[in-house]
């Protein structure tokens, strides 16, 4: 194995909020194998040259969503983009864009979750369904047409994709749209009148320019620009059809 | 926990962006061309294609009218959009100013152009 | 006593950082173009409105060479607003599914380009009829 | 330091604790409940289960055969009165599952679909693509949002259980994020802190999944049971460990040698037909099917790799488009971290530890020997997995289970007297010593030097195979690194988000849960379901080890292992027969037992 290891150079913006006014970068020698991910670079570091970075990661497999890090400029996850693939050059890691930077690679994901939590993500059924009564039908095809937007793991790469984001932090942002359309469009599910108020409001939909770069990085194809601006069209109809309508759309 | 929500009114811009995006994207290249190339430099098209005659009789008609008004306002109201927002982009956050800027001046064009689309008769 | 000091960045210059954002740009940027030249129409309308003589000036106005650079920019920048409108269309349109696949973003962006090019043609084609 | 009084604390955010938490809020909206995680809930390490969930489905299928599946597959090691109620609420809390929003793959006309699964007779195996665990956490975690009882402690990592009066009352945990701890109250605990494969070198789990929970409750004084059951699942990705479903194998894949053939034809798992029947060749267990592997090895018909010898996994006759259907992210898996298209190309495989059969000692309520505190998970031994899990059981286990020790807490907490006033020096006195150990300086241990060796020492022990000699090696290894460990240097002296210090105290938890297994490895002379031994103990000895094992802590010291009795109710111990040997053997048990 050694004699096919090399070095690459690893570049990290340090940050520690108790020394440091402002991040700073940091550079590293790191010695890898051709099926290192960046994320083993940065165990490397850890384990061996400097035990204070600090970063999230846990499964490794692309799934848990921890690992998030702008990887020479790019949101990726940093446990399925490889070394090999920036070797000779440096790699440069940053902690995920137009997020607080907590500290080194770890951002503060707070208000994120807030998000989640705002849009109802859960069956709201027309009629609450007892377990006798056994499992709601859904076909393959219902199945199919949220299944996409149900695949989302919320590592926020589409967050620090989005400049409008970046700019307005209370946009509700691409991941948090597509798991609210998920729902929306979900056959169990009726609750699409109460999430609208939130598509349709200033926090809403029509913060995003259609800029497309979330769904170019999402590592799981949830498309989430397909969300939000399917919602557009969505939220404008509500919009006018409340003029039309006696009970004016979604209240 | 829940927040109050106040509902946005960036529908009405959106539907006008929107329309005059797909109105551009679909004419656009081909007006530009006609109007601004082909007339002007005698290409293609006979020299009198916009001579005064079929001009006043286009913008006469009332498809004629319905037309222009349309290509006028809708392009603008589409890019008044798109600048207002890039405006947002690039850090210039003159909120209010910005806005009555853009689309004010897409609402004054767009006043202008039925206005003189009725000044011309029918 | 808490010790978090959560760092923001500054957004400042973000769009030139990124190819993406640079492109996002010059596809926002064609809006000048389609501003500008809507408002030489309104020019010309308000000018037709005034009779032969003023829509004859506004005519040979178009001749001028700084208008013709113009033009020939804004065609430029006008089919690129078309391209990148219809490159996007994926992304704002619901998915359609044909026998049970998701079309392929590919398939939409070629088809809408195909509808301009045709509605194009046809504009020429009509102008061209009722002009002959 | 702060104090948060709750009714009911959960620690764990995975599908255990998060069904947990949701069974305490319906049986009661006014219990206040306290979800501590080290992680957002998910990140858990249910999100990485890829091939599903087990619950009788079919027509064709019953409850008995469940059963049978079950206690046959874990060497009669099970109680089997715990397993009757578990198999008879699959289907109802995965139907549960349902109605809150998980998106099962379906048949046609609209069913939820079942798909075959090692080990298991019929299929029963509810499956949503290959991300069923990625699923059932996120339908719970969202659906958990419903709830305002529960109050969530996000990345809040519990470093010690407060025990007083004989009961516990609380836990003590350090926000992550500023790095303060905190007193968390309840009348009632669950613990749910998943499993703890990472004390091995290679293993499919998730960096967080360290038997945390495990040596909190075994600090204080409850029984790790049956630690030495250390499944090793058959088909990972050479080098990390990253798991390649047994979905794959389900689905119709093969296992193969370097000579293209199906060796497992060879271990009394066949016959080799081309698509694999329930119960044989690539269907059999995970236990039998990593064993087969180590033969191959031996007999030198495996193929030599980076990463040591692996086998083949063949998917090439699968076809592509019934891949990316039905194991799209195996497909990706392959594709970008091995750079093999496995419609085109057989996956190198070899095995890696997978999962924690043992764990924290809990009747067939959840409830631990210690009042007040449960158990639900991979954490808990319930009594259901016995000397070898099926594959699709423990997600279903987490739901089943993660309810019962949610209403049982709930129970608990309502019936109990208030608690201690004098908590808050019980927790202080954990501030100052884990304070201690980051503050400390002139330390000369790196952790993950430790750790390391830690790893490779139960990988040399604790294997497919296993030998009194190098059982005791690693006995007296991991007495040295607790020794060391004495000695470990915390270079971060900061407060905010000081992982370092987290990672150390992780260690001292993963020493303790590793020496659990080891000893009852050792001292468990037999060879029963994963717990195989080649120095003259290759057979089951029921007369002495039809027993859980039961590991106790001993401060400063080695575990203390006794014994306890295994509730046998209609399944008396068999052979485990698989492949056309199993069939053979289970006909002759019915004509028998007519
Ligand atoms: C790759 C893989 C695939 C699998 N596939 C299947 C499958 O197909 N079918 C099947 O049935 N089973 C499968 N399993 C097994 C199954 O997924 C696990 O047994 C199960 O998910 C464990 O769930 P849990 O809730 O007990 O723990 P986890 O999901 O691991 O959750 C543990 C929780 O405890 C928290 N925690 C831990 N320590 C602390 C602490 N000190 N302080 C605070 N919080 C703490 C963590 O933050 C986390 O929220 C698989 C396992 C793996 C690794
Ligand atoms: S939508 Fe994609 S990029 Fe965004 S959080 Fe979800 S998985 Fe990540
Ligand atoms: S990048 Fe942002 S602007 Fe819209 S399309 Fe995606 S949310
Ligand atoms: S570590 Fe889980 S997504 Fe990368």
């Amino acid at each position: 194995m050694s004699e096919n290891q090399r070095i690459i150079e690893i570049e990290v913006l340090r940050y520690n909020p108790e020394t440091d006014k402002e991040p700073s970068k940091q550079v590293f020698d790191v010695p890898f194998t051709d099926d290192m991910s960046v994320l083993q670079g940065v165990q490397y570091i850890k384990d061996y040259l400097d035990g204070s970075l600090s970063f999230r990661w846990s499964c490794r497999m692309a799934i848990c969503g921890s690992c998030g890090m702008m990887i020479n400029g790019e949101p990726s996850l940093s446990c399925e983009t490889f070394l090999r693939d920036y070797y000779p050059a440096r790699v440069r890691v940053e902690a995920l864009a137009h997020f607080p930077i907590e500290k080194d690679l770890v951002i503060n994901m707070e208000g994120f979750i807030e998000k989640l939590e705002s849009i109802q993500p859960y069956i709201i059924p027309k009629e609450a369904r007892t377990l006798a009564q056994g499992e709601y039908l859904q076909t393959p095809a219902q199945l199919a047409s949220y299944e996409q937007f149900s695949s989302c793991i919320n590592c926020m790469l589409c967050y620090a994709a989005c400049p409008q984001f970046g700019l307005n932090s209370d946009f509700i942002g691409p991941a948090a749209m597509a798991l609210l359309h998920r729902y929306n469009i979900d056959s169990r599910d009726a609750g699409k009148g109460e999430r609208m108020e939130l598509v349709n409001s200033e926090e809403g939909v029509f913060n995003c320019t259609a800029v497309g770069y979330c769904s170019e990085v999402c590592p799981k194809h949830v498309d989430p620009a397909n969300a939000v601006n399917q919602n557009k069209t969505n939220s404008a109809a509500d919009y006018f059809m409340r003029f039309l309508t006696p009970k004016g759309g979604a209240k | 926990m829940k927040k109050t929500l106040k509902r946005s009114n960036a529908p009405i811009f959106w539907a006008l962006f929107g329309a005059g995006g797909m109105l551009s994207a679909l004419l656009g290249p081909m007006l530009v061309f006609i109007t601004g190339l082909a007339i002007p430099l005698g290409m293609l098209l006979p020299v009198d294609t916009m001579s005064y005659a079929k001009m006043l009789a286009f913008a006469q008609n009332i498809v004629g009218k319905g037309f222009i008004f349309a290509i006028i306002s809708l392009f603008l109201w589409h890019a008044a959009h798109r600048i207002f927002h890039s405006l947002h982009d690039i850090g210039i956050h003159a909120g209010i100013v910005a806005k009555l800027i853009c689309y004010g001046g897409a609402l004054a064009a767009t006043l202008v152009t039925a206005y003189t689309l009725l000044a011309i008769g029918f | 006593m808490n010790k978090r000091r959560p760092y923001v960045r500054p957004m400042a210059g973000w769009w030139r950082k990124n190819p993406f954002f640079v492109e996002y740009m010059i596809h926002e940027g064609t809006a000048l173009f389609v501003a500008a030249y809507a408002l030489i129409l309104l020019t010309g309308l308000v000018y037709l409105s005034r009779g032969e003589a003023a829509w004859n000036v506004w005519l040979e106005g178009l001749k001028n060479p700084w208008y013709i650079a113009f033009h020939w920019l804004a065609l430029a920048a006008v089919s690129y607003h078309t391209y990148t409108w219809f490159k996007i269309m994926p992304r704002t349109m619901p998915p359609v599914i044909v026998g049970g696949k998701r079309l392929p973003d590919m398939a939409i962006t070629g088809g809408g380009l195909a509808v301009a090019t045709t509605a194009c043609l046809a504009l020429l084609g009509l102008v061209w009829g009722i002009a002959r | 330091m702060e104090s948060y009084k709750a009714d009911v604390v959960i620690v764990g955010g995975g599908g255990a604790g998060l069904r947990a938490a949701i069974a305490v809020a319906e049986s009661d909206p006014a219990l206040k409940i306290a979800l501590v995680s080290k992680v957002y809930p998910m990140r858990s390490h249910t999100v990485a289960a890829e091939g599903g969930s087990a619950g009788v489905k079919l027509p064709t299928d019953s409850l008995e055969y469940h059963f049978n599946d079950t206690v046959g597959g874990g060497d009669w090691l099970c109680e089997q009165d715990v397993v009757e109620y578990f198999v008879a609420h699959c289907n109802e809390e995965l139907t549960q599952l349902e109605h809150w929003g998980c998106p099962w793959s379906r048949t046609p006309d609209g069913h939820v679909n079942v798909r075959a699964f090692g080990g298991m007779k019929i299929e029963r195996t509810w499956f949503a693509a290959d991300k069923t665990g990625f699923h059932m956490l996120h339908t719970l975690f969202q659906t958990s949002i419903k709830y305002p009882s529960i109050k969530r402690f996000d990345e809040h990592f519990c470093v010690d259980l407060v025990v007083e009066d004989g009961r516990v009352q609380g836990v003590v945990t350090i926000e992550i994020g500023s790095g303060e701890m905190a007193l968390v109250e309840g009348r009632s605990v669950v613990i749910a802190t998943g499993g703890a494969g990472r004390v091995f070198r290679e293993n499919t789990n998730g960096g967080i999944v360290t038997g945390d929970g495990m040596a909190l409750a075994y600090r204080h004084g409850v029984p790790l049971r049956d630690m030495e059951f250390v499944q090793y699942h058959p088909t990972c990705m050479p080098g990390t460990g990253l798991l390649f479903t047994e979905a794959c194998r389900g689905e119709g894949g093969f296992l193969v040698n370097k000579d293209g053939y199906r060796y497992l034809q060879d271990y009394g798992l066949g016959p080799a037909e081309p698509s694999p029947r329930n119960k044989a060749m690539e269907l059999g267990p995970r236990d039998r099917l990593s064993q087969a592997f180590w033969y191959e090895q031996q007999k030198g018909r495996t193929i030599e790799g980076q990463h040591g010898s692996v086998v083949h996994l063949d998917l090439r006759h699968l076809g592509e488009a019934k891949l990316r259907e039905r194991l799209p992210q195996i497909y990706e898996l392959a594709e970008q971290f091995l750079g093999v298209d496995p419609a085109r190309a057989p996956i190198p495989v070899r095995p890696a530890v997978h999962y924690t059969m043992g764990g924290i000692m809990v009747d067939g309520l959840c409830a631990s020997p210690l009042p007040g505190l449960y158990a639900a998970g991979e954490c808990s031994s319930v009594g259901i997995h016995g000397a070898n899990r099926l594959g699709s059981n423990s997600l279903s286990e987490l739901c089943v289970f993660g309810k019962v020790a949610g209403e049982e807490a709930a129970r608990f907490a309502k019936a109990a007297a208030g608690n201690s006033a004098s908590l808050l020096k019980q927790a202080q006195a954990v501030e100052q010593r884990l304070l201690g150990l980051k503050t400390k300086t002139g330390g000369s241990e790196r952790i993950a030097t430790l750790r390391k060796e830690m790893a490779q020492t139960m990988e040399d022990g604790c294997g497919i195979y296993r030998l009194a000699e190098t059982m005791q090696a690693t006995c007296d290894k991991l007495d040295e690194l607790k020794e060391r460990f004495k000695d470990v240097n915390v270079e971060d002296k900061s407060s905010v988000w000081n992982t370092e210090w987290l990672l150390a105290i992780e260690l001292e938890y993963q020493l303790d849960v590793a020496q659990s297994m080891a000893y009852s490895a050792l001292n468990r002379r037999e060879s029963r379901g994963a717990h195989q031994r080649l120095d003259g103990f290759e057979k089951r000895d029921d007369e002495n080890f039809l027993k859980h094992s039961q590991a106790h802590y001993v401060a400063g010291g080695a575990p203390r292992i006794d014994y306890g009795a295994v509730k046998i109710t209609k399944s008396q111990p068999g052979t485990r027969a698989y492949g056309a040997a199993g069939e053979k053997a289970e006909q002759e048990r019915k004509a028998s037992n007519v």
